[in-house]
């Protein structure tokens, strides 16, 4: 099995003054080894409380009724809490929305990332401090130096991506799930941290879980595609038959909706 | 911290101090008609009036008065204290040391004591010691300093008779202390067993002022705990695998702390207010002991020195805690 | 609806804005340039989009048209009246025909007030409407415009959905029913779906209105989908402005062009992730240097121009336009030269006849050897016929009409350009038809001699650009003349093509689409040509 | 991402405390108005033969005196009644007459700026520079002993709690989308001061309010502590702790039972201001 996270059949809702209302309804999720991954789905699809229930950070209100997340060999929903936090911490990562409120407002950013190579990597600081300029460089920050000594707020919204994506890479995870990475930040920028996230995802071989409401930005970076609606994963296809081909009514719904609108001449 | 910023608020305090000293001067003056009135011993003669009226320079317009009391004042001179007969400056400076220990260490109480209670709300939230930490706030928003003084006096003066309720010292121990602040000098000295019975005297009147402040600072701060919790990069930290403790203090208790900070600089005046009635429920010798003496007696010269003296200890406790808030907040820190 | 008179103008308009950030000990606070500079003119009924990443002060430039920031520098004249500086008194009339919607649905809804009365405000400030019931019944007439029921009348804001507040916001700004709609980010944060419903009510009620729209965003596509015209925004000044159509299909600002490329498709495209998206950002400010000089802008006061099908309809009218603007000569070309008589005894010293048939070479030559001192080549000459592809006689017509609307414009475009070249750059018209974009039963072969036109035009401009000339298109509708009088009316005055082709020049345009039906034909296009074809259908004789 | 629960819990506490606050101080009024019919005795009969009489619940009491009498033999419990009377009288009219002088000024500083934002601003600041303990006592060492002056007192001392606030909160409110909105309809200034931002900062006043009304109960009992407040032949609950500290060896209670007094009625108005701000706020209320 080449799978490196595998949802099954996963049942969640949250409780809200004794009323029950479901959010997903038996999704099965595979990713497979070094790919990209997309989750579409509109406002309100649940895309984001699986991304959650993968993370391990549901609000206690909410709570998994049935079903598997299969990762590295463990099932991380029947796990113990402490156990499951150690395995996913360090295997699973994440790049976050909005990078302007992702990143600790007082405190360095160099020792934000260097706080967390310390925690996985278990380097010292010496060697995370060298290790953090490594990582700024990976991600085209273009003087690390002086970057490392920067609080969040003198950096731009793009600049702020990029030391969350190279936090994100900095310990070689197994899986990296990028919520809707993008969603914040101008066209011209959200195409550099694109490429960045694909070109780094290549070189280092993660898979990738990338959820978006842009089937745009989709079809720019995933191998495959899942389609989410209401709670169900409704289609799942390779990007290429996804787009050529579009087998479930919402999915062609969806893809026409968004066809229309992006109709340009320059590209015909 | 940037030089410019401190010059700036030093030179910010200036219209301020000259604007207190306009208000003192303009109540004790003007509102009533005649501060005479107010100094006079009963059965006065009209002569005695007219001579204390000359002494003090009461038959001049009222603009003069000002500028000369107000150019004295400039040069450090606030005149005699009609009740004690003595320097109105040298009065004040032999006693601010008691008060300014006492709010010093009511300060420290109310902010060690505030935060942790935060931190416990925080971290045990929806659970019974956040009721505990609530519960506690709620009731000591209602019970006033010189209430818990007065509360503490029956409570472990008269009831349970553990601690001593008046003064700063035991009068029996002989003191050979050459500065007035006590607890600092005997601590470098290594007198212990003074420093044990200036504490001993301290904790009450100390803790009473302390409790409003530290209900003020928990509530604030556990409020702001609550929302910085919510944040995106706390979720981060979590997902990092960061411990709970960790999170808590070292992500979210500074994030937290600004905007309480932000709100405590009033509240440290309503503590070094607090000192007047406090002091004078367990006659500590300090300034507000003084100052409710100065109002008994009538003793105008020496009221204006308190209240400026009041005035220019909360213009440097505030100064403190504007720079504090800055060093906590890297967005103001270099402007 | 065909767009009208000059509603709103902003002439160099400036704002700095206060910087605190930046405040010293003593002096004043230093400010902070947004705007600078700033040019545009909005039409009656006619939409504008704004766009531009963050930071470039598209927001501002709302807000400095409605005067929630007062301006630093620039005019701004609202239908001929200058209200730069008007008092907030005497600005109440405006305020009345200039209304906004604001991007964030949440905070620009009063959180205290029942929609009930966010609604009835404007009546009772600006609109006169003192009774109660008379206000209570607009209310419930626009709610139902919007696509809601009357029970949100009593609801307040926070119980309802982002985009139902949206549509408050609308509906508050057409409680007046304004002239002119300043709508700024209006569906971002929104979904797809939901966005498309909030932009389709917006056409709606902009068509059944005549509303005049500024449409701000960050969102190329929107833009492309609402506006017939675009400005496009970077660091407070405008780096391309022109067609929407145009923009889109030839970006002239490397910014622009930046810009559209980075929206992602969605289709597959393998190479659209490699290559170099970052732009250096001093290449980009070089190029906000040059662009005045790459844009060819033709001055026409002055000019020397010369007409073809000068004797009637618009070429009559594209003579007595320049020579009104302060042209210096006008060659008035016919077949027959007898019928410019009355022009040339008007205008005795500025228009001189000649003979020219354009599909004779011979008349082309010595046009082009009387006339050297020309910068302006007006190819107006064409003709036009009704008739199926399978008439008898439908062949020879054919030919006709790709001889006269094809190869004679062509060769007048041969033998002028380099006269043009000589005299320093100039500027070639070509008159097309509306025709050339969409095809019709019946004028098939007149359709494709336009469509050829217009693609000799296009690749004309590629070659002449270099050279400084610029090449416009023009692509008029329904005119009146007696050349389309098998149409049915509505019909546009054809001095008003003439008129509004000379301004298309001197601001740079590339393709101009006048005259009625013709900007909606512009408009179908970008949605769906089918819908054209059904609208044109209406125009055939029969 | 907020925990549903939790908020549907607070609400439910805040709406019973709401009440529980609102019907302490309807009791507390109630009382305040009946006092001559409800006190068991005349408060400032004295009878120097029974001073300091223990309360029922100790030995040495006396039935006719329920919680005792103080050391000239006056009923307790007759002087805790007629205090409410001052109490409550201080509380509403200082409180609201401080409200109103803090509010305009804070509205305006708040929504014009300029120079009158600067004026009052710079007064705030010089007025925070005083010690307010200090500050009431020699106000009302000036202008002499009543209930007048001590309503002016607080009025002059508390009026920049309500100043400061307001003009903040005025301050966050002007800059709302709602209000360009409103000038684009063409509002004038003052309508919009008035129907647009006063209607979004009511709630915070209406808390403030009833909170300032707990400080006046606070402030006229420490006036009366250092004996500037009412006359002192009138009943107060500050004269009574006075009274009563100096005997708190030999008669604890005395002093106890008006800081009971005090402590139940600023608990009582800070829980219905606490609670009246839910209500107030259509957006907190849901």
């Amino acid at each position: 099995m080449n799978a490196v996270l595998d949802v099954q059949n996963l049942y969640l809702g949250v409780s809200q003054k004794r009323h029950y209302s479901p959010i997903l309804n038996g999704v099965n999720l595979e990713i497979q080894r070094s790919q990209i991954h997309g989750l579409v789905g509109e406002s309100g699809a649940g895309k984001s409380m699986l991304a959650k229930a993968i993370l391990g950070i549901l609000p206690s209100s909410t709570t998994i009724d049935k079903g598997y997340i299969h990762f590295k060999g463990n099932d991380l929903v029947g796990m113990p809490r402490y156990e499951r936090r150690q395995l996913a911490s360090r295997h699973i990562a994440m790049i976050p929305q909005d990078p302007m409120t992702s990143l600790n407002p007082v405190r360095r950013v160099g020792n934000q990332l260097g706080d967390v190579l310390r925690l996985h990597m278990k380097l010292n600081r010496t060697l995370a401090q060298e290790r953090v300029l490594e990582l700024l460089n990976d991600v085209q920050i273009r003087d690390p130096k002086r970057v490392v000594h920067q609080y969040p707020f003198e950096l731009s919204g793009g600049m702020r991506q990029r030391v969350l994506i190279a936090m994100a890479f900095s310990c070689k995870p197994e899986l990296i799930i990028a919520d809707e990475p993008t969603t914040a930040l101008d066209v011209t920028v959200q195409r550099q941290i694109l490429q960045l996230i694909k070109q780094l995802q290549s070189e280092t071989g993660t898979s990738v879980l990338f959820i978006s409401h842009d089937l745009g930005v989709i079809a720019k970076i995933c191998d495959h595609v899942s389609i989410l609606h209401t709670g169900n994963v409704v289609e799942m296809q390779s990007a290429v038959n996804l787009f050529q081909n579009p087998r479930h009514e919402y999915t062609q719904n969806l893809l026409e909706i968004t066809s229309h609108y992006y109709r340009f001449e320059n590209t015909d | 911290m940037s030089f410019p910023f401190l010059l700036r608020r030093l030179v910010l305090v200036i219209p301020t101090l000259i604007g207190v000293s306009i208000i003192v001067f303009v109540l004790l003056r003007v509102v009533p008609g005649d501060p005479i009135m107010m100094m006079i011993p009963p059965g006065a003669t009209e002569d005695d009036i007219d001579h204390l009226r000359q002494l003090y320079g009461l038959d001049k317009p009222i603009l003069e008065q000002y500028l000369v009391w107000f150019s004295e004042v400039l040069k450090g001179d606030f005149g005699t204290s009609i009740s004690l007969r003595q320097d109105v400056v040298e009065l004040i400076l032999s006693r601010l040391p008691a008060t300014i220990e006492l709010a010093v260490a009511a300060m420290f109480i109310s902010v060690i004591l505030g935060t942790s209670l935060a931190l416990i709300g925080t971290f045990w939230s929806n659970q019974w010691p956040e009721t505990i930490v609530d519960g506690f706030t709620g009731l000591n928003q209602a019970i006033p300093d010189f209430l818990w003084g007065l509360i503490f006096i029956l409570a472990f003066g008269v009831l349970w008779p553990l601690l001593p309720v008046s003064g700063r010292i035991d009068p029996r121990i002989n003191l050979d202390l050459v500065s007035q602040f006590y607890i600092v000098e005997s601590l470098i000295r290594g007198e212990f067993s003074v420093f044990l019975t200036l504490i001993k005297h301290m904790i009450m009147p100390a803790i009473a002022l302390a409790l409003p402040l530290t209900a003020v600072i928990a509530r604030s701060l556990k409020a702001s705990l609550r929302e910085t919790m919510t944040q995106d990069y706390i979720r981060m930290a979590q997902v990092k695998g960061f411990g709970p403790w960790r999170i808590l203090i070292v992500e979210a208790l500074r994030n937290a702390m600004i905007p309480t900070v932000a709100l405590s600089g009033v509240q440290f005046n309503f503590l070094l207010g607090g000192t007047v009635l406090i002091e004078r429920i367990f006659s500590y010798p300090g300034i507000g002991n003084m100052s409710i003496g100065a109002v008994i007696d009538r003793d105008l010269p020496l009221i204006q020195g308190l209240i400026i003296t009041f005035a220019i200890l909360f213009i440097v406790t505030n100064l403190v805690i504007d720079m504090s808030y800055r060093t906590l907040n890297p967005r103001v820190r270099n402007e | 609806m065909m767009s009208g008179s000059k509603l709103l103008e902003v002439q160099n308009l400036q704002l700095a804005l206060p910087d605190r950030s930046r405040s010293r000990l003593f002096g004043q606070v230093p400010e902070t340039k947004i705007l600078t500079d700033i040019s545009l003119v909005i039409n009656e009924g006619e939409s504008l989009g704004i766009v531009g990443e963050s930071g470039s002060g598209k927001t501002s430039l709302g807000r400095t048209i409605l005067r929630l920031h007062e301006p630093t520098g620039g005019k701004l004249i609202f239908q001929g009246k200058d209200i730069t500086h008007l008092s907030e008194k005497h600005l109440k009339s405006f305020r009345k025909d200039i209304q906004m919607i604001f991007q964030d649905p949440q905070s620009s809804l009063n959180p205290r007030h029942q929609i009930r009365v966010i609604l009835s405000q404007p009546l009772s400030t600006l609109g006169h409407v003192e009774s109660k019931a008379e206000a209570d019944r607009i209310t419930r007439v626009v709610l139902e415009r919007v696509g809601l029921s009357h029970d949100f009348r009593k609801r307040y804001p926070h119980e309802l959905s982002g985009g139902e507040r949206q549509r408050i916001g609308i509906a508050r700004a057409i409680m007046l029913r304004p002239k002119l709609i300043v709508a700024d980010e209006i569906v971002s944060g929104l979904d797809v779906s939901t966005q498309a419903r909030i932009l389709n009510l917006l056409q709606g009620l902009k068509r059944d209105l005549n509303l005049a729209l500024i449409f701000i965003s960050h969102d190329l596509a929107v833009v492309r989908h609402l506006c017939d015209r675009l400005l496009v925004l970077r660091n407070g000044e405008v780096v391309e402005s022109g067609k929407v159509r145009r923009i889109f299909r030839s970006p002239k600002s490397a910014y622009t062009k930046h810009l559209l490329s980075a929206v992602p498709l969605p289709k597959i495209e393998p190479d659209w992730l490699i290559g170099n998206p970052s732009m250096d950002s001093s290449e980009m400010s070089n190029e906000l240097g040059e662009k005045r000089t790459m844009e060819n802008k033709f001055e026409v006061s002055n000019c020397t121009a010369i007409v073809t099908g000068a004797n009637r309809g618009i070429g009559r009218e594209f003579v007595e336009a320049l020579v009104g603007q302060g042209a210096q000569k006008v060659y008035a070309c016919a077949r027959n030269i007898d019928s410019l008589d009355d022009l040339v005894t008007k205008h005795s010293d500025k228009v001189q006849a000649i003979k020219l048939d354009i599909t004779n070479d011979e008349d082309i030559a010595n046009a082009a050897d009387s006339c050297t001192d020309i910068n302006l080549l007006i190819n107006n000459a064409g003709i036009n016929r009704l008739q199926a592809f399978i008439a008898a006689d439908s062949m020879s017509g054919a030919q006709e009409e790709m001889q006269t609307n094809y190869f004679g414009t062509l060769s007048m475009c041969r033998a002028f350009a380099p006269i043009l070249r000589k005299n320093g750059g100039g500027a070639i018209v070509n008159i097309l038809s509306i025709l050339a974009r969409v095809n019709l039963p019946l004028m098939g072969s007149l359709c494709a001699s336009k469509s050829a036109a217009l693609s000799m035009t296009q690749g004309v401009r590629a070659e002449l650009t270099k050279q400084g000339t610029a090449v416009l298109a023009v692509m008029p509708g329904a005119v009146d003349t007696d050349m389309s009088r098998d149409f049915p009316p509505p019909k546009m005055p054809p001095a008003q093509v003439a008129k509004d082709t000379l301004s298309a020049l001197q601001s740079g345009e590339e393709e101009l689409y006048c005259g009625d039906m013709a900007s909606g034909v512009a408009q179908g296009l970008a949605g769906d040509p089918k819908a054209v074809e059904k609208e044109f259908a209406g125009y055939l004789p029969g | 991402m907020s925990e549903p629960t939790r908020s549907g819990r607070v609400h439910l506490s805040s709406l019973v405390r709401t009440w529980l606050g609102g019907i302490v101080i309807g009791l507390l009024i109630l009382i305040a108005i009946f006092a001559p019919w409800i006190a068991p005795h005349d408060p400032l009969k004295q009878d120097l033969f029974s001073g300091l009489m223990a309360p029922f619940w100790l030995d040495n009491h006396d039935p006719a005196y329920l919680l005792g009498t103080d050391s000239l033999g006056r009923d307790v419990l007759s002087r805790l009644i007629y205090g409410t009377q001052i109490a409550l009288v201080v509380a509403f009219i200082a409180a609201s007459l401080a409200a109103l002088l803090g509010t305009v000024l804070g509205l305006l500083a708040g929504y014009y700026g300029g120079w009158l934002d600067t004026v009052v601003s710079r007064l705030v600041e010089i007025w925070m520079a005083f010690p307010p303990v200090l500050l009431s006592i020699v106000l009302v060492a000036v202008i002499g002993t009543g209930l007048h002056s001590v309503v002016i007192a607080i009025v002059i001392i508390d009026w920049t709690r309500f100043c400061r606030v307001v003009r903040a909160e005025t301050l966050v409110q002007r800059e709302q989308e709602y209000i360009s909105s409103a000038v684009s309809i063409g509002f004038e200034r003052w309508t919009i001061l008035w129907r647009e931002i006063l209607p979004n900062v009511l709630p915070l006043l209406v808390t403030l309010l009833t909170l300032e009304m707990g400080i006046a109960v606070i402030v006229e009992a420490i006036l009366s502590f250092v004996g500037l407040s009412v006359s002192s032949d009138q009943a107060t609950w500050g004269g009574l702790i006075q009274e009563g500290r100096q005997y708190v060896h030999s008669a604890w209670w005395v002093m106890s039972l008006p800081m009971i007094c005090i402590i139940i009625a600023v608990l009582a108005f800070n829980a219905l201001g606490d609670g009246l701000r839910t209500i107030l706020d259509p957006v907190m209320r849901k």
